[in-house]
């Protein structure tokens, strides 16, 4: 059995190097455009430049007739009769009868050279029937909003809806009336967040080849490549078996590369030109434009409050637009807007709505930030009011385990209190603050995903072990993977190597999303070690001639127990190892599940800011995240999870945001413009790792990916307010709306 | 797309000035690279200037003037001490185009030729009263700095006509320069406002003052009227706020992705004085 | 027995009813009984929904034994990030 | 299209390559020279991470032409550990768990050597603007920043 307190584990909780760490600071390990082959065409795509257009005409003539350009797709290259999300899919890949978003794909090319590709393309005519677009999530849904697609909406809308509404949620519980009855102040606002992008820097890129047998090959840098041979397969019309699919290294993803865009495309484009590969590459405005940033939002909150700061009850209702499909995680954001409050009443009510942008994909906790943004600045802002201390406000209503949470199931173990408790003790609180300055503090939550799990395991002839998984790591997951195998099978770390293996070699497997891959994958490899344990402990047994169950495993080795201990010298995992072709055969383990148990995880940040009252401007002077890790196995990537999260929301918060113009393009698809957090923006992310053991994982793992991106929304809006007296309800809080706030307050 | 690699400059006018196509100079190509992959621009000839003799040198003239060469990046400018001590305005603003790397490629002529109106390196070039030398089929002119820009994009050469070097006046005694420029991120923004001030002093008192500003029109503008408001003065407070008063008074930015024009009109008085008194400290030695 | 509890937003295909008890043996069951029940349930369970046993949130395994006593939520599926 | 014939050094080594005069020195590095290393984050000069040190200047190979590579010098992410022994920094990145996906990470090595052979003992600040023009998405940039102090501080010390 694995060792489940802390001071009995020897590598859970250290910090070994990374096994891929010497591949990618010596540029030898190969990402998504890294790939090359015999015969290799580029692709290069045609996209929209209106927001909502009609298709008329698709003219390939001129560029089919360049040398060297060998193919060109449309969307009658691709069977029809789909429906659902597959059809979804499709429709995003490549348009149908319409573009529905500036950049949405409608031709594709191959050709001999990259160069030759991105010529061609442009050589490409499409013409256009422009048509009345929509890109805000308020404006889609009022009574003459542009109708995005007919019948787009599911069973849970209403009737009486905009066509645009395609999803309604909503739950709560307790009697609301009551609760706000019995508040001292009840205080509603209205809150908005703009679309932001993952930002990962390695642009999606892919090499797909296709026979004209069905038989595909992908290479592709993505979260999940079990995802990507379900979607490509289910847009072509082939069979999921017939695609392998390897995944390369991945160059960040954050919920991004989970789904499908460009891929099928090369697959298609490939069966057109005989079956020769075809790569390709998005440039960086194709990724801004055309693959998913995360929903706008606009939520109404309303919050119950007594004086000493008892929270009596609390409503939501949100609105989320997640481009031309359905989708926006306003779903999920209303599952973490109270939960990490423990209120007698609430109701929350949600919309998911079309507009006229890229599909949304997921992002790191989607919909969480949203909803922290507005619930964690409304609790703030009546903190203030009362005057009460916003940590003292949170310890008093913070939920609790095994009693029941904001989204309806009771909790298992979780850690808010001890996270909560972690945060007053820290040092930053008491740091003095000068002129201009304020501090915000702010919760957030995120679940913890299962998912189709497979893992497999193989002793080695000298008794060392190869695991092979199928979640990419993104961050340092190997090292995780090797460190709970090692762990359970008591071997050393350097004695185990994890591989991330194609979709020929393993059993289903989810992406590394809905921060699932330490606690679903790292489960799973440890119920294989354990099955391998229970072979090799069969082994040893036949060898001395005494039942396997008299036979326990420790330190690396098989030893006889009960009454036989010490009647034979244990057999290491070497012996077993190089005996196994005479005892019975290879040895090997593995396990295939959903895992069950998931831990969810509590995090609650600081921020100290200061802000330049004559510009504007925001700087982050310090900044604490304290988050509930259930238990840190590699606890410097749990801290880079922390930090990289907490920068993520930073830059959500006071810079990054999707611009469109009146017509419905987008202003800033490059990094110069879409602005991401550079490193003079910043100073050091100070962490603290709580840790509240998962009972649901052997090691106590929690789910830790996601969490750190929702407080800093509302905790740099709450810091700007404990600043400059300005509540920043619209977000990003650029420099221009600041200061314009900052005016308005003092004539006001 | 051909390629050239002119060895003088006369040459590498003569081949812009027979091409039929679209040209474009290359120096250090910032701009223009990004233009080419982005479709936005695709050139019949590319001419390299950097195989000219003397382009990538910093000369100081017996007067005590400056020539830069034309493919001096920002790095070298940097790098280079006595121009540094004389005009740390115009090396603030180009090493302000771009990250350390853009740094080791981008140039002032780059900078002043791609034509934006939130050129960093311009607002200080102009301030500081700075001349282009432009020879062109029709042989060489000199030309201000601030004549060469007359619209996003565009510029006052004409067809073969290029930038051979430029001329920065000798600092002399007690001057100084400054450039502040606002951007959302603390780098590898474009400004959305830019102020240039470059003055000299009698004493404690300014004597003489150019005030340029960056991305508040559809070129950088010279205010001579925000000068005059600090010449004669000690920079005092009341100085400064009636300085910034006219800056404010005097822009006409546009509304943009990167800033409201209402943002751009409040935020250029306060660069400006904050210029001012970097400039002006400058002056005095005390920074 | 084992409690029922649905998300509010189906108050409308259960005649204002969110909780039920059951003696259903599986999930599959307790489903299908619902829908027999309230019809208007059917494609809103066949779209996809989230199940929470217990609090433990797991895949809706229609073969999945309720154990006596155990509290069963339904929410509107989740999709992770 | 003709294309042209280029000689430099890449790491020392002379090579040679065709190039159309349209590629970028970082078309050429990845895909005539197969150093793809070398990465493709933006080709605007906004993420760095194909930074590369061309006769000891660091840019973006992005923002060059493949032409221009003529006699040069260029140095990548694959010359940076010599004879097998890694560089202080590449160490340090390990050790610090100063990566995660590790995309932007060959940029951000070569940028930071270029810094250290500038400034031996360079202060939070100024690595921290020294590189910020290398984007990384995943790590908040705290581990980076620490594993080239900490780089330096070994390498003053080993100097």
């Amino acid at each position: 059995m694995a060792k489940d307190t802390a001071n009995e584990l020897r590598i859970v909780g250290t910090r070994p190097d990374r096994p891929d760490g010497l591949d990618k600071v010596t540029g030898r390990a190969r990402y998504g455009a890294d790939i090359s082959a015999a015969g290799l065409l580029h692709g290069a795509v045609v996209r929209s430049p209106h927001a909502h257009a009609r298709i008329v005409k698709i003219d390939a003539s001129k560029a089919l007739a360049l040398s060297g350009v060998k193919a060109v797709v449309t969307r009658a290259d691709f069977p029809t009769g789909l429906t659902g999300e597959a059809w979804d899919l499709q429709e995003n890949t490549m348009a149908g009868e319409r573009a529905l978003y500036d950049g949405h794909a409608v031709a594709a090319v191959a050709a001999t050279s990259a160069q030759l590709a991105r010529d061609a393309a442009k050589l490409i005519e499409v013409e256009y029937e422009i048509l009345p677009h929509v890109t805000d999530v308020d404006a889609a849904m009022a009574p003459d909003a542009p109708i995005i697609r007919e019948g787009a909406a599911d069973h849970s809308v209403p009737e009486g809806l905009h066509p645009n509404v395609v999803r309604y949620i909503e739950f709560g519980h307790g009697d609301l009336e009551a609760g706000f009855a019995q508040a001292d102040i009840v205080r509603e606002h209205q809150y908005k967040t703009e679309a932001a992008h993952q930002g990962y820097i390695e642009p999606h890129a892919c090499m797909g080849q296709m026979g004209a047998d069905g038989k595909g090959e992908m290479w592709v840098c993505t979260q999940g490549h079990w995802f990507i041979r379900k979607m490509c397969t289910q847009v072509l019309g082939l069979d999921a078996s017939q695609l392998r699919v390897t995944p390369s290294e991945i160059g960040g993803g954050f919920g991004g590369k989970t789904t499908i865009f460009m891929e099928p495309l090369s697959l298609a484009l490939s069966r057109k030109a005989g079956g020769r590969p075809v790569k390709i590459v998005m440039s960086r405005s194709e990724v801004l434009r055309a693959t998913g940033p995360t929903a706008s939002a606009s939520m109404d909150v309303k919050i119950g409050m007594t004086k000493d700061g008892k929270i009596t009850a609390g409503s939501a209702t949100f609105r989320m637009q997640g481009g031309a499909f359905a989708g926006a995680p306003v779903d999920m954001a209303l599952y973490c807007a109270f939960a990490a409050y423990k209120v007698p009443a609430l109701q929350h009510v949600g919309y998911d709505v079309l507009a006229n942008r890229p599909k949304a994909a997921a992002y790191r906790a989607p919909g969480s930030p949203m909803a922290a943004f507005a619930v964690e600045s409304l609790v703030d802002e009546m903190c203030t009011e009362l005057g009460l201390d916003p940590l003292e406000v949170r310890v008093k209503n913070a939920a609790q385990s095994h009693e029941t949470s904001s989204f309806g199931p009771k909790f298992g173990v979780i850690g808010l209190n001890e996270t909560l408790a972690a945060t007053q003790a820290h040092p930053n609180l008491s740091v003095p603050l000068g002129p201009n300055q304020g501090r915000g503090i702010a919760s957030g939550f995120w679940f913890n995903h299962g998912g189709d799990t497979s893992v497999s395991m193989a002793l080695g002839e000298d008794g060392t072990v190869t695991v092979s998984i199928g979640t990419p790591d993104i961050g340092g997951s190997r090292a995780s993977m090797a460190m709970m195998a090692a762990e359970t099978l008591q071997i050393p770390y350097d004695n185990v190597r994890v591989n991330i293996v194609e979709t020929g070699a393993l059993g289903v497997n989810e992406p590394t999303h809905g921060s699932r891959a330490t606690f679903a994958t790292g489960k799973a490899t440890v119920e294989a070690a354990q099955s391998m344990i229970v072979e090799m402990c069969k082994r040893a047994a036949a060898k001395w001639g005494i039942e396997p169950e008299a036979v326990e495993w420790r330190d690396g080795a098989a030893h006889p127990a009960g009454p036989n201990a010490g009647e034979y010298p244990p057999m290491t995992i070497g012996e077993i190892g190089a005996a196994m072709s005479n005892t019975g055969g290879p040895i090997a383990g593995h396990h295939e599940s959903v895992p069950a148990g998931v831990g969810e995880s509590f995090g609650t940040h600081v921020v100290d800011v200061e802000v330049d009252p004559e510009t504007g401007r925001t700087t982050i002077l310090r900044y604490l995240v304290v988050q509930d890790a259930g238990r840190a196995i590699h606890p410097a990537y749990v801290e880079g999870q922390y930090q990289g999260g907490a920068v993520q929301g930073i830059g959500w918060a006071l810079n990054e945001e999707y611009v469109y113009d009146d017509m419905g393009r987008l202003q800033n698809p490059v990094f110069l413009d879409y602005r991401v957090p550079v490193a003079s923006d910043l100073p050091m992310i100070d962490t603290v790792i709580v840790e509240v053991p998962n009972p649901g994982h052997p090691y106590g793992v929690r789910g830790v990916g996601e969490t750190g991106i929702a407080p800093p929304l509302p905790a740099v809006a709450n810091a700007v307010a404990a600043a400059t007296g300005v509540r920043m309800r619209h977000l990003p809080i650029t420099p221009s709306k600041l200061l314009s706030a900052i005016k308005a307050s003092k004539n006001g | 797309m051909k390629y050239h690699c002119p060895k003088t400059f006369a040459d590498a006018a003569q081949i812009a000035a027979d091409a039929t196509g679209v040209i474009r100079y290359l120096a250090g190509g910032t701009d223009v690279l990004v233009q080419m992959r982005a479709g936005m621009v695709t050139p019949d000839d590319m001419i390299d200037l950097k195989h000219i003799p003397g382009v990538k040198e910093i000369v100081q003239n017996a007067d005590g003037s400056w020539t830069i060469g034309v493919a001096v990046a920002g790095a070298e400018l940097g790098a280079h001490a006595g121009f540094c001590a004389d005009y740390p305005g115009i090396v603030e603003g180009l090493e302000l185009v771009g990250s350390t790397q853009v740094q080791g490629r981008a140039t002032l002529t780059g900078n002043l030729c791609n034509g934006s109106p939130a050129a960093d390196s311009v607002p200080a070039m102009i301030a500081a009263g700075a001349v282009a030398h432009v020879v062109g089929p029709n042989g060489a002119r000199d030309v201000a700095v601030a004549d060469i820009p007359v619209g996003p994009g565009k510029t006052s050469l004409t067809k073969g006509e290029l930038i051979s070097a430029f001329t920065i006046p000798a600092r002399g005694a007690q001057g100084g320069d400054a450039y502040l420029r606002f951007t959302p991120r603390t780098e590898m923004d474009i400004a959305v406002v830019g102020c240039a001030v470059n003055l000299t002093l009698d004493g404690d008192r300014v004597a003489s003052a150019r005030v340029a500003m960056g991305a508040v029109a559809p070129t950088v503008i010279v205010m001579d009227q925000a000068a005059d408001a600090i010449i004669g003065t000690t920079l005092d407070p009341q100085a400064l706020d009636t300085m910034a008063t006219i800056v404010s008074g005097a822009v006409k930015p546009i509304s943009d992705k990167r800033g409201t024009a209402e943002f751009r009109t409040d935020i250029a008085g306060v660069l400006a004085k904050r210029a001012a008194k970097i400039a002006y400290d400058r002056a005095k030695g005390t920074k | 027995m084992v409690k029922i509890v649905l998300w509010s937003g189906l108050r409308r295909f259960t005649d204002g009813t969110l909780e039920f008890e059951t003696a259903a043996p599986t999930l599959g069951r307790a489903m299908a009984d619902l829908v027999a029940q309230y019809p208007g349930l059917g494609p809103i369970f066949d779209q996809g929904v989230s199940v929470a046993i217990d609090g433990d949130i797991v895949p809706p395994n229609p073969a999945m034994a309720l154990p006596d006593g155990a509290e069963v939520h339904f929410l509107q599926q989740m999709r992770g990030g | 299209m003709s294309k042209i014939h280029i000689t430099t050094k890449v790491n020392g080594e002379e090579v040679e390559f065709l190039a159309d005069p349209r590629d970028t020195l970082l078309d050429c590095l990845r895909d005539q020279l197969e150093l793809t290393g070398t990465k493709e984050g933006c080709s605007t000069g906004d993420c760095g991470a194909c930074s590369v040190t061309v006769d000891g200047t660091l840019v973006c190979s992005c923002l060059m032409l493949g032409v221009e590579a003529q006699d040069k010098q260029i140095e990548t992410i694959e010359g940076m550990a010599e004879d097998g022994e890694l560089h202080p920094l590449q160490r340090k990145f390990i050790e610090h768990a100063a990566l995660q996906c590790g995309f932007c990470t060959p940029g951000i090595l070569v940028a930071a050597k270029a810094l250290l052979a500038k400034n031996p003992d360079p202060n939070e600040t100024e690595v921290r603007y020294w590189l910020a023009g290398n984007l990384c998405r995943c790590t908040g940039y705290d581990k980076i920043i620490r594993a080239v102090m900490d780089a330096a501080a070994e390498m003053r010390g080993a100097a």
